[in-house]
């Protein structure tokens, strides 16, 4: 437990109370329970496609393709369901397996191609928004399955599915993560993929499957988008990746690779939810929203970066050396 | 009256408005389309406002900025939702998304009224419609072409806005209205994403394709400006540019000639419209129902004597006429 | 276990790279019980043959016996099981990663149900390091170290393994005399409980010291097989070169009396206390100390890497203030790091890049470089420090380690700098490599300029230095003339670490 | 002169040529002038901004803003010469101002806050989009000037003007790179930044100014885009980053920094816009497109990551053996 709770999670929680405290000074319509269970449903899927995105970046790699991988994905869901006819106790399972199919597929070009995963998956991105395009002439496909809806609007003991989704998932991760080889071994190749290969790790496997678990969280980020909207289109997901990526960002994860804590992404998405949550509270335009979003992205990471200097400044402040040493790792340029 | 008189909507469409129960004493109302990069949902939300401005009740609005991002406007009403707000005006790209959303709206005493649609099934029942028949418009301009230019057989591109119903509905409208004339050829047919840019790409590819072509008709007024500046660069001075919905912009274009005609659908008017109705509801004195906001077609003529009362307008010209 | 039998036996090995021939028609015997030195100069394959037996990859042809039984050794985990323990040259740790986990990268203990046992990783850790004597918690995140410290982690892996087979390429080269001293009682021991250790270094005096029988390559084939050369340095240079090359430190002394630099109270936030000396024209000034005694530190305060919090340095009489590395250089010092890999080369370009990166501004006008200029002048350094000619056509990562090293010594020329700071220069290159260092230290001084010179190699220390600065937990202990100065004092000086424990604990 | 036009451009060059001549062959209006001056109408927006995101990527950084900050600039245009009244000859120095200024700030915050420019173009990304919002109501501003749509669709001896800032932009950016200061400084910080610090390379210095130029590059791709539709829209410009990104990409460099030639992104960016314009005259839906675009990007990257495995595999096949060595550079991981 010491393990996955570390201190690592402090600063990322840290922001997401204070963001909290602050939305709840603004409207009181904050902490209304309806409005928090709205939280999780709000949350669910960017966090979800979040445990992939970050899995990839502790392995040191990017991937851009998830919110081109969503459309897809419900146009796919859209069809068996719609046109082809498929029961969706049968579909869903099916989507989970493409994504994952598309997620090794990507994983291995990057891993045995020898390509920079940022290049793959910005081909991935612009290629799978195209291939959404192909189902159904480009449009939309609309009242997928009466069953598909409950999903994403269900509860449990009054309490969303969508939460329990993200209990769960996360507890799988950060299990996975601390807990068992593969994880330790998608930190090794994040850490340092040469030492990886002499130590016997096969670098190239771990790195696509780390790019097989991000296809298929972003399976189970489609099916929840398509839940909510019952139906599928290609214009779902656009600039999720980034969202993701954001949340790992904001999270604290390196994007250098090798190290981070699987939780605090989850508590990064919460942050980035909160703050829309609370602009979309107060009204304030879209434009707003996208300026606090660059802010917070900016600030998490600099307040990460310059972790040292903050501290020995607060200890200059507060009259006591700051004792501690910063742990953040010096990187070879 | 401040609207035309309401026309039922089918059957299981018309949610009770006997069941509305506004819960603040000044009403607040929140106004949500689709996105917004489109000026014409701004130009409804000036409307909006200026009857509320009269009224003296509160109205906000809540929109993505992309019309692709209807996971983020589904979020969005699930945010008001929670709000005591007493009404909500919006628009979406995709009814089936919201249906549930705006059904617990209706639940909650909510009034809940669409806007710029033609829409008489909504998938959940809601208390009204407010627009202009997407069909009937720019069928109107096709009728106008063929009375103007039918005489000659012509060679038209069309581009469309990125898939969906709108798209449908006026696409379809021009096409039903060339339909059986024999010098109507439609030769091409491509998405321009709604946006100038988008419109501007398409007009240069579908020039360079079919450099015989004789007229475009584009879905919206954008996507027919971006065109006029493709054909204006290949020296095509001699096309036909049609558009849809009667942008502030595109009328003046057509008032410098940039453009033949558009469909005016005066979106400031439905706005107040919908205002009016909304407040009406909240009453208990709208019976519910679709309000059939009046379209017209303008020519260069025609733009400037609309562009000659700004008062109807929203952007304001860049100009007096 | 008859000492006849070799326990490992490599037979025919061939490996090619494209291009070049790295290995061919290797044959090593490893007997158990016995330290095996694989030696030659840079480039003529022993990496190479180190991977091939470690798994890392494969040979194009040969055969592999393991006790007389033909095996193959498909990856790492495959050599693993067999028994063989690697430290390879290039580090392979991860930094972002505890100490602990690092020790057992690739084979954590588990639990039952495939679940990590933290607890033991940290305990069996902690075993490791303390019977190393390596004072580091297991649970330190290991980028925080320093680079000996490292290596020691590095040697901690394959110690944990129990191997009965121990590669070590080249172990030594970030460790100091101390460290060195430790590994070598911890092989001996290995050596008595019968385990086969194959040793590779290009620090031939410890070679003498502890290799048991040694196999020289030269240009991916044994020149010399096992036996066949006596373990003694002079035998084994020129079975490695093909030649004699006489004289192993050419020491010139061209010291002046005229002091050019002078260095007073300096003092960094790394840990640099109260350092004073002083350098004269023409003179070697060499920096002893241990690992992370702060030599390095020393020298990134002089070249205004590192900020000064007190002290202050004077050149030529004047006091000077060098705010980023620019004034320094400007100044005419110039800083050889200790790791070109990290710190020196640009990959990415010819030799020509590499030589004017130091005096762009110099080499051209109005922002526009003179790029004839350039060409001609990396021709001539290229011809007068014997640099292989490829590196005017091809990017320095073709180069060898040498040929390297001299691109890093060649910009500083180029500058035309006085006062020039080497740390380590000869690490990892080859004796002949060394001798081209040493000769051009006596080329610049002989020119006047001056030179600090940073080494944990002492016995080059003492031969190439003038005058030799002893520095102990980043301050200059005192400062005497290198004749007056043997290894032994060296060595002591370095013992004087808090703390290091005695060397008992490896008995 | 051989020093601009080296072996790098060889491939780039082929590519170009062989989907030049695919294209040519499905359809005789390829090669129609008209359709040959378009061209240069197609590409230069992209390619002028490419010169840019490729300068950023020489020093080893990614910039993810320009799309974004096209929208930006565009609007200030439009609301300084329609709301403000700015004349013409004053506004569009001002935007290159302003695009600069913007540059200098992403670069600042990245080089002296040590913040990935990964992240700081990321948060650019959002936040830019944001403040092009603020303007106008979020809504396009539509007839800027009558003399703007000249610098787009004007000729000179029958060229389009695109062309001549084409010429002069990469003509000044080769000239940069290989013959001045600055350019090789930009080659070293990517190439090895520790070792650039070491020889006296002020490398934050350095860093910032490639994201100075990219601005620029930037506002000039904004003025040109604002001139093609007489407008200013905080929609322009959506994913034109990836596309610049893409072109420097297809066209060879490599993301790790310190090597590439700026010319082969022209022929990369003319290779995207070939396909594209040949796609387009075969009336192929954009899902193709799509999908093509995403199939070159792989192409290219991998061709340049498997040359040797790919020369060794010809001369095999050709019976000779491939006596040049790779030139790819082996990167430490
Ligand atoms: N991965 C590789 N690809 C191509 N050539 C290589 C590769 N690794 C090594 N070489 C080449 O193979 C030859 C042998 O290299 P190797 O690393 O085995 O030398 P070494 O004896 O270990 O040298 P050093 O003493 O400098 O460590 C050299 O010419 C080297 O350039
Ligand atoms: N990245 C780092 N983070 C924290 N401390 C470090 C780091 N690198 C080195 N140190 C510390 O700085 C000191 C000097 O370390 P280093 O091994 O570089 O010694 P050095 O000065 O190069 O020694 P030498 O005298 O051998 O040149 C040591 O106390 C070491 O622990
Ligand atoms: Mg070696
Ligand atoms: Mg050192």
């Amino acid at each position: 437990m010491k393990r996955i709770f570390d201190t690592q999670l402090i600063g990322p929680f840290a922001a997401m109370v204070i963001v909290a405290l602050i939305v709840a000074l603004t409207t009181e319509r904050f902490l209304n329970p309806g409005n928090l269970s709205n939280l999780s449903l709000q949350v669910s899927i960017v966090a979800l496609i979040a445990i992939g995105s970050t899995i990839v970046i502790f392995a040191a790699g990017i991937d851009l393709s998830s919110g081109s991988m969503v459309a897809l994905l419900t146009m796919i869901l859209a069809q068996l369901l719609k046109f082809i006819g498929i029961p969706l106790v049968l579909a869903l399972p099916l989507i989970l397996f493409f994504g994952g199919l598309l997620g090794l597929f990507i994983g291995l070009i990057t891993a045995y191609g020898r390509i920079p995963s940022f290049i793959t998956t910005l081909a991935a991105l612009i290629a799978f928004r195209g291939l959404a395009l192909t189902f159904n002439n480009g449009s939309p496909i609309f009242s997928l399955d009466p069953a598909l809806e409950p999903i994403f609007y269900g509860k449990l003991f009054g309490v969303p599915l969508p939460f329990f989704y993200l209990v769960f998932f996360y507890a799988l991760a950060a299990f996975t993560m601390n807990f068992t080889k593969l994880g330790r071994e998608i930190y090794a190749v994040g850490g340092n993929p040469a030492a990886a290969v002499l130590t016997g790790i096969n670098v190239r496997k771990v790195q696509t499957t780390t790019f097989v678990i991000a296809g298929f969280m972003t399976a189970v980020g489609a099916i929840l988008m398509s839940a909510r909207l019952n139906s599928g289109s290609p214009n779902y997901g656009q600039t999720l990746e980034l969202q993701a990526i954001a949340a790992a960002v904001v999270g604290g994860a390196s994007l250098a690779g090798g190290r981070g804590n699987i939780l605090a992404t989850l508590m990064g998405a919460m942050t980035i939810v909160i703050v829309q949550n609370g602009l979309n509270l107060n009204a304030a335009p879209s434009s707003v929203q996208n300026i606090v979003l660059g802010l917070i992205i900016l600030l998490a990471v600099g307040i990460d970066m310059w972790r040292a200097e903050i501290s020995a400044l607060m200890g200059r402040i507060f009259g006591r050396s700051s004792s501690q040493q910063s742990s953040s790792i010096k990187k070879e340029a | 009256e401040n609207y035309p008189t309401p026309v039922p909507l089918q059957d299981g469409a018309q949610a009770a408005i006997d069941a509305i129960e506004p819960k603040n004493d000044t009403f607040r109302i929140a106004y949500m389309p689709p996105a917004t990069e489109f000026n014409y949902y701004i130009a409804i939300g000036e409307g909006i406002k200026a009857v509320a401005a009269e009224a003296g009740v509160e109205v906000f609005m809540l929109a993505p900025q992309s019309g692709a991002d209807i996971n983020g406007q589904m979020g969005m009403i699930q945010d008001v939702l929670t709000q005591d707000v007493d009404a909500i005006i919006f628009g979406t790209h995709d009814e089936f998304a919201a249906a549930p959303l705006l059904k617990q709206a209706v639940d909650k005493g909510m009034a809940v009224l669409m806007i710029n649609s033609d829409i008489p099934n909504f998938p959940t029942p809601i208390h009204g419609v407010v627009g202009y028949s997407q069909r009937n418009g720019t069928q109107a301009i096709a009728d106008w072409a063929i009375e103007t230019y039918g005489d000659q057989p012509l060679k038209v591109g069309i581009i469309e806005g990125q898939p969906g119903y709108h798209s449908t509905e006026r696409v379809g409208g021009f096409l039903d209205g060339i339909e059986g004339n024999d010098n109507f050829e439609v030769v091409v047919s491509i998405d321009g994403k709604w946006n100038v840019e988008g419109g501007n790409t398409a007009g240069m590819d579908i020039l360079q394709s079919n450099p015989d072509l004789d007229m475009i008709f584009a879905a919206n007024d954008y996507m027919i400006i971006g065109a006029s500046f493709a054909a204006k660069a290949l020296g095509r001075n001699d096309i036909v540019l049609l558009g849809n919905d009667g942008d502030t912009s595109g009328l003046e274009e057509i008032a410098a000639g940039n453009i033949t005609a558009t469909v005016n659908t005066s979106p400031f008017l439905m706005g107040k419209a919908a205002m009016h109705a909304t407040i009406d509801a909240l009453n208990g004195s709208y019976p519910g129902g679709w309000i059939e906001t009046p379209t017209s077609i303008e020519d260069k003529d025609g733009a400037i004597s609309v562009l000659q009362e700004p008062e109807k307008l929203f952007p304001q010209p860049s100009k007096e006429y | 276990m008859t000492p006849a039998t070799p326990l490992w036996e490599f037979v025919d090995i061939t490996k090619a790279y494209p291009g070049v021939l790295a290995n061919d028609k290797v044959c090593i015997r490893l007997m158990p019980g016995s330290i095996h030195g694989l030696l030659g100069e840079n480039g003529c394959g022993k990496s190479t043959m180190i991977k091939t037996l470690s798994g890392v990859q494969q040979p194009d042809s040969g055969q592999i016996l393991y006790n007389g039984k033909s095996v193959t050794i498909s990856d790492p985990q495959a050599a693993r099981d067999l028994g063989i323990a690697t430290v390879f040259q290039e580090f392979s740790i991860v930094p972002t990663l505890s100490v602990g986990e690092n020790i057992f990268l690739g084979n954590m203990p588990r639990s039952r149900f495939g679940v990590i046992d933290w607890a033991r990783v940290y305990d069996e850790a902690a075993r490791v390091l303390a019977e190393m004597d390596v004072d580091v918690s297991p649970e330190t995140i290991t980028g925080t170290l320093s680079v000996g410290e490292q290596q020691l982690v590095e040697i901690a892996k394959a110690i944990a393994m129990d191997a009965r087979m121990i590669i070590l390429d080249e172990p030594t080269a970030a460790l100091g005399e101390d460290e060195i001293e430790r590994l070598h009682q911890l092989l001996r021991n290995m050596r008595e409980r019968g385990t086969a250790i194959l040793y590779v270094s290009h620090r031939l005096d410890e070679v003498e010291r502890i290799v048991d029988e040694v196999t020289i390559l030269r240009n991916g084939c044994v020149v010399r097989a096992s036996g066949e050369t006596k373990i003694n340095v002079s035998e084994i240079v020129s079975a490695m070169v093909g030649e004699d090359i006489g004289e192993h430190y050419p020491k010139e002394r061209n010291a002046t009396d005229g002091i050019v630099l002078e260095a007073s109270g300096l003092a960094t936030k790394s840990g640099v206390k109260d350092v004073s000396f002083s350098l004269c024209r023409g003179e070697v000034l060499g920096l002893g100390g241990v690992l992370g005694s702060g030599r390095t530190e020393i020298a990134r305060a002089l070249f205004g890497t590192d900020e000064l919090i007190a002290g202050q340095v004077t050149l030529n009489g004047k006091p000077v203030h060098f705010r980023r590395e620019i004034d320094a250089i400007r100044a005419g010092l110039a800083l050889v790091p200790e790791n070109r890999k990290f710190d020196g080369l640009f990959f990415n370009f010819r030799a020509s890049g590499n030589v004017t990166a130091a005096s762009l501004g110099e080499l051209s006008r109005f922002g526009i470089l003179n790029l004839k200029v350039e060409d001609q002048a990396t021709h001539n350094l290229i011809r007068d420090l014997e640099i292989s000619t490829q590196a005017e056509e091809k990017t320095v990562n073709f180069l060898s380690g040498g040929n390297q090293q001299k691109i890093v010594i060649a910009r500083w020329l180029f500058s035309a700098s006085d006062i020039l700071i080497l740390d380590e220069p000869t690490q990892g290159i080859d004796i002949g490599a060394k001798i081209a260092v040493y000769k051009l230290i006596n080329r610049l001084t002989r020119a006047g300029k001056s030179i600090i010179l940073i080494s944990s190699d002492h016995d080059e220390l003492l031969a190439m230095s003038d005058r030799i600065a002893v520095v102990q937990h980043g301050t200059i202990a005192r400062t005497v003339d290198a004749s007056e100065l043997t290894h032994d004092d060296l060595v002591r000086a370095s013992a004087d670490i808090p703390h290091s424990k005695p060397e008992e604990a490896f008995a």
